[in-house]
C-alpha cells in the first residue's frame, strides 16, 4: 500500500518466501498461497491447490447416475444441498425429464435457504480472519437456523442429499413452512445485530475499503463469476438473466455494486442474504400442491449424448457437462467449480498487499477448498 | 464515522451479553431431533430378503449381505455388513430397499463416535437352525462384490 | 534479598489485617522462614489471580457471544482453568531443531518475571504495598517494556517465519505505544506532583483523575490495549495472519508461562489503570484492598468487552494512529494541563501573576 | 444468446453442429478473439472428453449388464475440446460452446491465455487431468495432483495404481478373515 513503507532509503531488504497454508487458519481449508515477502508486503502470490482432490470426475465414471448425486454434495461442502443442482439439470436435460412443479419450488426454497447459509458463512469467516470472534458467533448461529430446516426436510444437517434426478427426495414434513418463516426472522434478527457491529465499524472499514480492487474488464477477464463478480459492478445473475427451474416466477433484484474491493464483495453478500430471503418467503407463498418427484427408471439409461447445465451456485456458476454413451454410467463428467476459477485472480491482485490485505482478499473472495480441488 | 460505529459495536454485544444464551447442555439435554434426521442405521433381519439391492444402490460400496441358498433354493441371510466408515449417510439404500417395513432404514442415534475402528462397522447376523450348515464367511457368499466408487 | 522478603512479609501481613511488623518484632529470627512462606503465597495469589482472570474472560466472552462458557468443571466452571492447565503441563515439550536454543528457552521465563515484578509495585491499599519506590511509575514503564523484549526473543529464537514476523510487529507496536502512554501518565504526575504510585492513589481520595483528565484516560486505555496486544491491537498474535505470532513454537509448560505472563500483564496494567484514574485503593466501608481488587477487575471487564468486540486493525493504519493521532493529541492534553494547573493555581492563590 | 448463426459468420473458419462452433484447432485462438471482439463473452469454462478408438469398456456393475458404447464413440479416434463462453449481452443469456477436435495421438492445441486470462487454470487443469497440450505458454505443470503423478487419469487408457492403505497391517488381515 502506499502509505506503507516501500522504500527504504539505501537500506536493502531481502526477500523471503512465506508459505501460507496448507495448515493455516484463514486459508479456509488446504489452499497453499505461495508468497514472496518483502517484509509485510507480498511481492507475488502463486496458488498452490490439490490437497483435497478426490478425483471425483474420475469416481463419476466409475459409478451410476444415481449414485454420483450424494458426491455432488461433497465438493462445495459449505453449500452442500445446492451443489447437485446443475448435476440433476443437466440429467434431466439428458433424459427429457420433467420435473414437477412443486418439486421445482421446493429446489428454489431449499436453495435459496442453502445459499443463505452459505453467505452468512462466509460473512463470519471473513470477520473470523479479522480476528472478529463476536460476530462470527452471531452470523453461526444463525447459520443454526437454516441448518435445522434443512435437517428437518431431508434428514442431513451440511452434506444435504436432496435434489434427485427428475426433482427431489421427499415432500416438506408438515408445519415446515411455518417454521421457515420463523426461523428466518430469527436469522434476520441475528444478521441485523450482526451489520451493526460489523459494517459501520471503522476498522472493519479501514481493513476492507479499497483492498483489491477487482475493475469489471478484470472480472471478465479472470472469469470471476457469482456474488464477486456482481461486486465489481457485472450486472449479471444467471437466476435473472438465464432463468432455469421457476426463478422467473419469483420478484427480487439483483444487487449490484461497484467497487469490486474486499468491503463491496462483503456487502454483496449481506444484500443477497435479503433478497434470497425474499425469494423463499414467495416460493412458499406460491407453493403449488403435486408430486415432488418424476418417475425416473431404477436402472436409468440415458440415451447416448451431452448435456450441459449450469446453475448460480453460491459462490458463482457451477457448471456440469455429461457425456452419456447410454449405459448406466456417465462416460464423462465435467464439472466447472466457481471457487476454481474465482482464485485465478489471486496472484493477479496479491502483489503490493500486506500479508493483512491478502487475508482480507482472499477471505472476500470466499472460496471452498472442497470446490477447488474437487 | 468517528467511532460511532465502534460504539455501536460495543452496544450490540453489550446487549448480547444480557440476553438468552442459546448453549444446549448436551449430555444432560438431548437435541430433539426431526424425523428423518440421518443418524445411525437400524436393520430388520426378519423383513429382509437378502435381494442386495441396498447394496448395489450403495455409491460407496458401504453395505455387504452375505447368504446362502438353503435345499429350497430360497437365499437365507447369514451376515449384513455396513462399514460406516465410508458411509455418505445418502438414503439411496433406505430408498431402494423394497420390503415393508424397509429392512434398513436410518435412526435417529447420531452418537456414532467409537473408540475401536472395528466399531465403525455394524454388523447383524442370523442364526439358522442347525440342520442347514452356515458357509464359510472367509469364502464370496454373495455373487459379486459391489462396485467401489471410483476403483 | 532480605529487604525484599521483608517488604513482601510485610505486604502479606496488611493483607492478613496484622499490625505492620509484629511477628518480625516478636521472633525476629523467624523473618527468613516467614518470609519465604509469605513468598510462596504471594506466587500463589498471583497463580490464582491468573486463573481467575483466564475462567472471568471465557465466561465474559461466552456471554457476548451468546454462549454460556465453561461450566463443567467445578462450580461455575471455576475449576476449568486448572484443568487445561495440568493439561498443557502434560504436553510434550517441542522445539525446532532450527532454534536459538538460549534464547528461546529464556524468552518465556523472562515474560513471567516481568510480570511477577510488576505485581510488586502496586499499591494494594495504605500499607500493603510490597515495594514502594519513589520513581515507581518511571520503573513501571520500564519494566513493562521489558515484555517486548521476550517476545522478541521468542520470534527470533524459534526460527519460524511466522513467529519472526509477530515478533518484529510486537517490536514496533509496543514501544511505539510507549510514547502515548506515558505521556498521558505525565498530566496525571504533574497534577499530583508524584511519581509515586501510593501517592497518586491517595491524592484522589476527592475526585477521580478520570474525571480531571478524560482524554488521557481514553490515551491509556488505547495504549494499554496496544501495550497488552489485546484486540484490536493484537497483532503479535494474529491467528489469522501468524497463527499464533512470537509462540508459534511452544508448547506445554513453555507455552503455559506465555499465557500466565499475558494476564497477569493484564492485571497489573488494569491495576496500573485503577491507581492512576480511578483512586486506587480509595473506597468507603469495604477495606482498600477488595476496592483495589474489585476496581481492577471492572477495569479488566471493561477491556474484555472491548476486546471481544473489535476487530484487528492494520498494522500500518496502527501506527499512523498512534504516531499522528494519538500522540499530538496526548501532548496537547500535556499543554492543555499545564495551562490549566497554572490557571488553578492562580485562582486558589497559591501563586502570583 | 445471440443468434449461433450470426456468430459463426463472425468466426472465421467456423461451422455449426447440433448447435454448436466446431473450430480447427490452429484456428482457435482466432475464434475466440473475434468472439471477444463481438463483446460481452466470458470464458468460464474449458473441458476435454476422451473418445478413443474403441470406447473403453466400462465395468460392469453388479446385476446391470453392460451397454455397448460403440454408438457413441466417435468415428475417429479424438479429444473433444469444449471451450464454453458466457454471453452476456442478450437478455436470456445463455452459453456458446465452441469446440475443436483434437488428433488422439499427440493432442495440442493453441492457448488462449492470451484472450481470456481465465483460460490459465482452466488449461492447467484440462493439460492435468486429461493431457492435452497447449502451446504458447509457459508454466503447465501439475494443478490438481501431485508434481511427480505420472499419467493423465481421466484419459480412458489410464491405469489406475493400486490403491494405497494406510492402515495397519494387523487391521488388514482382520478385515480380510471377516473377522469385523
Amino acid at each position: 500500500m502506499g502509505d506503507f513503507i516501500t522504500e527504504a532509503d539505501g537500506l536493502e531488504t531481502q526477500e523471503f518466501i512465506l508459505n501460507l497454508g496448507p495448515q493455516h487458519p484463514s486459508t479456509h481449508g488446504v489452499y497453499r498461497a505461495r508468497l514472496i515477502m518483502d517484509g509485510e508486503i507480498v511481492v507475488s502470490a502463486e496458488n498452490k491447490i490439490g490437497y483435497l482432490h478426490r478425483g471425483i470426475e474420475k469416481i463419476a465414471e466409475g459409478i451410476t447416475y444415481a449414485q454420483f448425486t450424494p458426491y455432488t454434495t461433497r465438493f462445495d461442502y459449505v453449500s452442500g444441498a445446492m451443489q447437485p443442482w446443475a448435476w440433476c439439470l443437466a440429467l434431466e436435460k439428458l433424459g427429457n425429464t420433467v420435473v414437477p412443479e412443486r418439486a421445482e419450488y421446493l429446489r428454489v426454497i431449499v436453495g435459496e435457504l442453502q445459499r443463505i447459509a452459505s453467505h452468512l458463512v462466509m460473512l463470519g469467516s471473513m470477520v473470523l480472519d479479522f480476528s472478529a470472534i463476536t460476530p462470527w458467533t452471531y452470523v453461526f448461529n444463525a447459520r443454526e437456523e437454516i441448518l435445522d430446516l434443512l435437517e428437518a426436510v431431508s434428514g442431513s444437517r451440511l452434506l444435504v442429499n436432496y435434489f434427485v434426478n427428475g426433482g427431489v427426495n421427499a415432500d416438506i414434513p408438515e408445519g415446515w413452512a411455518a417454521k421457515t418463516e420463523a426461523a428466518l426472522d430469527g436469522m434476520l434478527k441475528r444478521l441485523d445485530d450482526f451489520e451493526r457491529m460489523v459494517s459501520g465499524n471503522e476498522i472493519f472499514l479501514g481493513r476492507t475499503k479499497g483492498i483489491a480492487p477487482v475493475s469489471a474488464a478484470e472480472a471478465i477477464e479472470y472469469g470471476i463469476t457469482g456474488a464477486s463478480l456482481r461486486a465489481s459492478g457485472v450486472d449479471f445473475d444467471m437466476r435473472r438473466d438465464s432463468p432455469y427451474s421457476v426463478y422467473d416466477r419469483f420478484s427480487f433484484a439483483v444487487p449490484v455494486i461497484k467497487g469490486g474491493d474486499s468491503f463491496d464483495r462483503y456487502q454483496l453478500r449481506v444484500l443477497e442474504i435479503r433478497e434470497s430471503v425474499k425469494i423463499v418467503r414467495q416460493a412458499l407463498k406460491t407453493l403449488p400442491d403435486g408430486e415432488v418427484r418424476a418417475k425416473v427408471a431404477k436402472v436409468w439409461r440415458p440415451a447416448p449424448g451431452e448435456a450441459y447445465a449450469a446453475t448460480e451456485a453460491a459462490r458463482g456458476i457451477m457448471g456440469y457437462q455429461v457425456v452419456s454413451d447410454g449405459s448406466t454410467k456417465p462416460y464423462r463428467v465435467h464439472m466447472r467449480s466457481p471457487s476454481f476459477c474465482n482464485i485465478g485472480i489471486i496472484p493477479a491482485k496479491a502483489p503490493g498487499l500486506t500479508l493483512q490485505d491478502f487475508i482480507s482478499f482472499i477471505a472476500s473472495l470466499d472460496f471452498v477448498l472442497g470446490d477447488i480441488d474437487r | 464515522m468517528y467511532g460511532l460505529g465502534l460504539l455501536k459495536g460495543l452496544g450490540v454485544s453489550m446487549k448480547r451479553f444480557w440476553m438468552p444464551k442459546i448453549t444446549e447442555k448436551y449430555p444432560e439435554v438431548q437435541p430433539k431431533l426431526p424425523e428423518r434426521s440421518k443418524g445411525s442405521f437400524q436393520y430388520n433381519k426378519d423383513s429382509c430378503t437378502s435381494c442386495e439391492l441396498c447394496s448395489m444402490a450403495c455409491p460407496n460400496g458401504v453395505i455387504k449381505v452375505e447368504w446362502h441358498k438353503d435345499e429350497s433354493g430360497k437365499k437365507r441371510l447369514d451376515r449384513y455388513r455396513m462399514n460406516l466408515g465410508h458411509c455418505l449417510f445418502c438414503g439411496l439404500c433406505v430408498e431402494a430397499c423394497p420390503t415393508t417395513p424397509k429392512s434398513i432404514d436410518f435412526k435417529r442415534d447420531f452418537a456414532l463416535g467409537c473408540w475401536r475402528k472395528e466399531d465403525i462397522y455394524r454388523v447383524w447376523t442370523k442364526e439358522w437352525p442347525a440342520a442347514e450348515s452356515a458357509p464359510d464367511p472367509a469364502a464370496p457368499a454373495s455373487p459379486s462384490a459391489p462396485a467401489q466408487g471410483g476403483n | 534479598m532480605v529487604g525484599f522478603l521483608t517488604t513482601i512479609f510485610n505486604w502479606v501481613q496488611g493483607f492478613l489485617g496484622l499490625p505492620a511488623t509484629s511477628l518480625a518484632d516478636a521472633l525476629p529470627w523467624w523473618d527468613i522462614l516467614w518470609a519465604f512462606v509469605y513468598f510462596v503465597g504471594a506466587i500463589i495469589l498471583l497463580i490464582i489471580n491468573v486463573i481467575m482472570l483466564i475462567w472471568i474472560e471465557r465466561r465474559a466472552a461466552g456471554f457476548f457471544q451468546e454462549r454460556v462458557g465453561p461450566n463443567r468443571v467445578g462450580p461455575f466452571g471455576l475449576l476449568q482453568t486448572i484443568n487445561d492447565t495440568i493439561k498443557l503441563l502434560g504436553k510434550e515439550w517441542i522445539m525446532p531443531a532450527a532454534a536459538d536454543k538460549l534464547v528461546y528457552l529464556i524468552a518465556p521465563l523472562l515474560i513471567v518475571t516481568v510480570s511477577v515484578t510488576m505485581y510488586g509495585l502496586l499499591p494494594y491499599g495504605p500499607g500493603i504495598t510490597p515495594v514502594t519506590l519513589n520513581v515507581g511509575i518511571l520503573f513501571f514503564l520500564a519494566i513493562s517494556s521489558v515484555n517486548t523484549l521476550s517476545v522478541l526473543m521468542a520470534g527470533w529464537g524459534s526460527n519460524n517465519k511466522y513467529s519472526l514476523l509477530g515478533g518484529m510487529r510486537t517490536v514496533a507496536q509496543i514501544i511505539s505505544y510507549e510514547i502515548p502512554m506515558a505521556l498521558s501518565i505525565i498530566g496525571i504526575v504533574m497534577i499530583t506532583g508524584s511519581l509515586d504510585l501510593g501517592t497518586i492513589a491517595s491524592a484522589q481520595s476527592h475526585v477521580w483523575n478520570v474525571f480531571v483528565q478524560p482524554v488521557a484516560f481514553v490515551i491509556f486505555v488505547i495504549s494499554a490495549l496496544a501495550e497488552l496486544t489485546k484486540s484490536p491491537f493484537d497483532m503479535t498474535e494474529a491467528e489469522q495472519e501468524f497463527v499464533a505470532g512470537y509462540h508459534t513454537e511452544y508448547s506445554g509448560i513453555r507455552f503455559t508461562l506465555f499465557f500466565m505472563g499475558e494476564y497477569a500483564n493484564l492485571f497489573s496494567m488494569s491495576a496500573l489503570g485503577v491507581v492512576l484514574f480511578f483512586g486506587g485503593a480509595n473506597g468507603p466501608f469495604l477495606p482498600p484492598w477488595v476496592w483495589f481488587i474489585g476496581k481492577t477487575y471492572v477495569f479488566i471487564l471493561f477491556m474484555l468487552w472491548i476486546r471481544w468486540t473489535f476487530l484487528r486493525i492494520r498494522v500500518d493504519k496502527m501506527m499512523k494512529f498512534n504516531w499522528k493521532i494519538l500522540i499530538p493529541i496526548s501532548l496537547a492534553n500535556l499543554l492543555l494541563t499545564g495551562v490549566g494547573i497554572k490557571i488553578w493555581q492562580a485562582a486558589t492563590g497559591a501563586i502570583r501573576w | 444468446m445471440r443468434d449461433i448463426a450470426i456468430l459463426a459468420a463472425a468466426v472465421p473458419g467456423a461451422e455449426i453442429k447440433d448447435g454448436i462452433l466446431l473450430v480447427r484447432a490452429d484456428r482457435i485462438v482466432a475464434a475466440l478473439e473475434a468472439l471477444k471482439k463481438l463483446g460481452d463473452f466470458i470464458l468460464f469454462d474449458i473441458s476435454a472428453v476422451d473418445r478413443p478408438a474403441k470406447a473403453a469398456p466400462t465395468a460392469a456393475a453388479p446385476g446391470v449388464a453392460a451397454t455397448s458404447v460403440a454408438e457413441v464413440a466417435a468415428p475417429e479416434p479424438c479429444f473433444e475440446l469444449s471451450y464454453r463462453l458466457l454471453d452476456m449481452k442478450e437478455k436470456a443469456k445463455d452459453f456458446l460452446t465452441v469446440r475443436v477436435i483434437l488428433d488422439h495421438e499427440a493432442p495440442s492445441v493453441p492457448s488462449v491465455i492470451g484472450v481470456w486470462k481465465s483460460a490459465d487454470v482452466l488449461e492447467r487443469e484440462v493439460w492435468d487431468l486429461m493431457g492435452v497440450e497447449f502451446i504458447g505458454r509457459e508454466k503447465l505443470g501439475r494443478i490438481l495432483l501431485r508434481d511427480d503423478f505420472v499419467g493423465h487419469p481421466l484419459r480412458k487408457d489410464f491405469v489406475m495404481p493400486k490403491r494405497e492403505r494406510f492402515l495397519s497391517p494387523a487391521w488388514d488381515r482382520k478385515a480380510a478373515e471377516g473377522g469385523l
